[in-house]
């Protein structure tokens, strides 16, 4: 496989894996990138209403249109069930960095740190490193926050870890890889689980 | 997604005694009937109510104060309920008065993840006793905070079955925010359609803040100005 | 005149005095009671938009509906031109007090909190003296008050009154009366107006 | 009560040096384009704008941003204009970043009459810095304060002469809040309406919060998303 086909191969598997974590009557906001795949992995026969940061961009049966006011009240008042998200930096208390490189960028947080306080359940889906084949998942986060301890689940391509008091549980592992291949390619401690088991595809 | 219940009697299946409960509705306008009678069947007592106004005698939540159900109210408005007067005055009910601008307020700033904001309303009155005051820019605020509910009641003209609500004329009143600010949202529609029938741009209420939803039944004559249109 | 007719015509002399203050464009509202009545008196020519305490109840073209969140955002913002509304008692500071006697009456204050504290200018509209003959413009309120030196301006059926940081200011009175009469029924100290005259009709 | 004005030129006669302004938007959706032009065109300098982004190169604000006549910006998303972004790196121009719930709420409390409030976004991180945290039930949160400005630029669908505004699906977005923040709101209308032709129940934003109006020209077909209906 080439380079590129292997990076469309892991956003495909990490899409997929949270496209799984839908239910029926969900109400979920997808960030930009990446997160906006899960809207074509929606599982067969169930309901989800989407948001975007944009507000709902995608006119189907049930949708409304709001103010922006309106929009991030719904955000803030704890209605979205689930928000999914890109990330620079994640931590082992689930701090979660994705806004900005200082000296470096300018681009502004836009809805992010709004979705991370405030929604249900945080998931951040991302490769598990960066290009350069460094590691995302660190003991503390090195750049600016987005949010501090908001992040409740973490998909990449290798693995599905839960932020928990404790530390972070790795739950599945991906087809042929073992607790230590994701241990290697990860900064912070992980635990496993106690009913560790293969990533579902 | 199905959020369509038979009746109210199902939708508060689940109602204890001591919830705190919103109701929608300003005087006679845009009251969820069906809900409110269904509560007085199941009997559940301890209430916590937040409405403006409590009705008049014999109607709307006339019929859960004069069922001895309310412990304690929330709302601006009482004037046109003697029975509730008689109440208060005999301490049967605690009753706190809050500036109808600040009520809604506090009711949007609940639903919308705000616990506290500060007004100028009621500054130098009873209303500020014993709560925080503050200047802003050369002038005083006071401090409220936002108010939350186990359960809403709200009533709409149309509504589709995933919660969606339009709303007419002066119904609209304290409905939309209500249905912000509580856990479980069960709205009441005179019409109760397919998704797909409203127009998004004319959606008052999205369905994220619904929870349950049903078509009610034998609306009375007493609400004034209300006009009924053929649903499509 | 019967007593009941002198009524209708202190009312009516009140009402006529508030509407002359309308100018065009003005957003206004009427409180319950009396200041409903303006209404029926907006000069010709002029176009106001009206909204009371229930919110804009007459639909005229020009007309919208909102929720009372909105309603009242307008009204706390600042937006409102002008406010009318009765009250019990009025005070030399332009305090006012008009929604509840201790121990006796139980109603609740509606909106008239929200009102007073931010309306661009409050008038009060009443009559000058309770039904016993005891004085309602007072030096100091005696009841729980609605609004701490809110009052912008009394207009009674014997005079028009202008609160200022020096006292109260008496710009009008009605005619056949002198400034002592109206200072005889009113409790609180008056000053003569530089350009004191007859009330308009 | 005329609100009506031929241009957008005529609208900004009084806009003065230094003036805050905000102006409605979301990237490239219901940006008030006409006004935008006319501020380029009259060269005020030193202006404090607030929008949630501040278009593109070359187009929209990005035109302002070209021509050096903003001194001060708050925003919630810069990405899509490098100039903004090499300006803000040689200090030609304050950025003030603020999360695009805050800053949506900040301006509907600017206009609601609330001087400040309480929400959770952004504790624990660079933008709680040097601002007020407190804890309501167990839960820390950060004081925001209200946005007003000197004037608000609104874009809307349909308009009628007293200024009652109709939005059409995104292009609502900041326009509405921004419509109640400001001491003198000028709206442009895709189409100019008589008054009384706009269903009372549909209006966004009641004519209270509209100074001047006028129907814009030209619109731009970068525009994404836009649909044309024939007005009535």
């Amino acid at each position: 496989m080439t380079k590129a086909a292997k990076d469309i191969d892991k956003r495909e598997r990490i899409v997929k894996r949270v496209a799984a974590e839908l239910r029926d009557g969900f109400y979920v906001n997808l960030g930009i990138g990446m997160p906006t795949l899960v809207a074509n992995h929606v599982p067969r026969g169930i309901n989800v209403v989407l948001q975007s940061e944009k507000e709902t961009i995608t006119e189907m049966p049930g949708t409304s249109y709001f103010s922006s006011a309106d929009s991030f009240a719904m955000i803030r008042g704890g209605h979205i069930d689930l928000s999914v998200l890109g990330a620079m930096e994640v931590d082992e208390e689930g701090s979660l960095a994705n806004w900005m490189i200082p000296g470096k960028m300018v681009k502004g947080m836009g809805g992010a740190m709004d979705l991370v306080a405030s929604a249900r359940r945080v998931v951040v889906a991302m490769e598990h490193s960066t290009r350069e084949g460094q590691p995302k998942i660190l003991k503390k986060c090195t750049l600016p926050l987005t949010g501090s301890r908001v992040v409740d689940t973490i998909v990449t391509e290798m693995a599905y870890i839960v932020v928990t008091p404790a530390g972070l549980v790795l739950e599945e592992i991906a087809p042929g890889l073992t607790f230590d291949d994701v241990q290697h390619a990860t900064e912070a401690r992980l635990i496993a689980g106690p009913n560790l088991k293969t990533m579902a595809q | 997604m199905n959020k369509v219940v038979a009746n109210a009697d199902e939708a508060i299946h689940d109602l204890a005694d001591g919830a705190t409960l919103m109701i929608g509705g300003f005087g006679l306008c845009g009251i969820p009937e069906n809900l409110i009678r269904a509560l007085v069947r199941r009997g559940t007592k301890n209430l916590t109510t937040i409405s403006n106004n409590v009705g008049v005698d014999g109607y709307g939540m006339g019929l859960l104060l004069a069922a001895g159900q309310i412990r304690r109210h929330f709302g601006s408005y009482v004037g046109e309920n003697r029975l509730l007067e008689q109440m208060v005055l005999e301490k049967k009910i605690d009753l706190e008065l809050v500036p109808q601008g600040t009520f809604s307020e506090r009711i949007r700033a609940g639903g919308a993840g705000i616990p506290a904001f500060f007004t100028p309303t009621g500054v130098g009155t009873l209303v500020a006793e014993n709560k925080e005051t503050r200047e802003f820019d050369g002038r005083t605020y006071v401090m409220e905070r936002g108010l939350k509910a186990d359960f809403a009641f709200v009533r709409a003209w149309k509504g589709d079955k995933w919660g969606n609500l339009v709303y007419r004329k002066t119904a609209r009143n304290f409905n939309p925010m209500m249905a912000t600010a509580a856990k479980i949202t069960i709205a009441e529609v005179e019409h109760l359609v397919e998704v797909g029938e409203l127009d998004p741009d004319l959606v008052h209420t999205p369905s994220i803040y619904v929870q349950r939803i049903f078509q009610g039944e034998m609306y009375e004559r007493r609400i004034e100005r209300r006009t009924l249109r053929q649903s499509k």
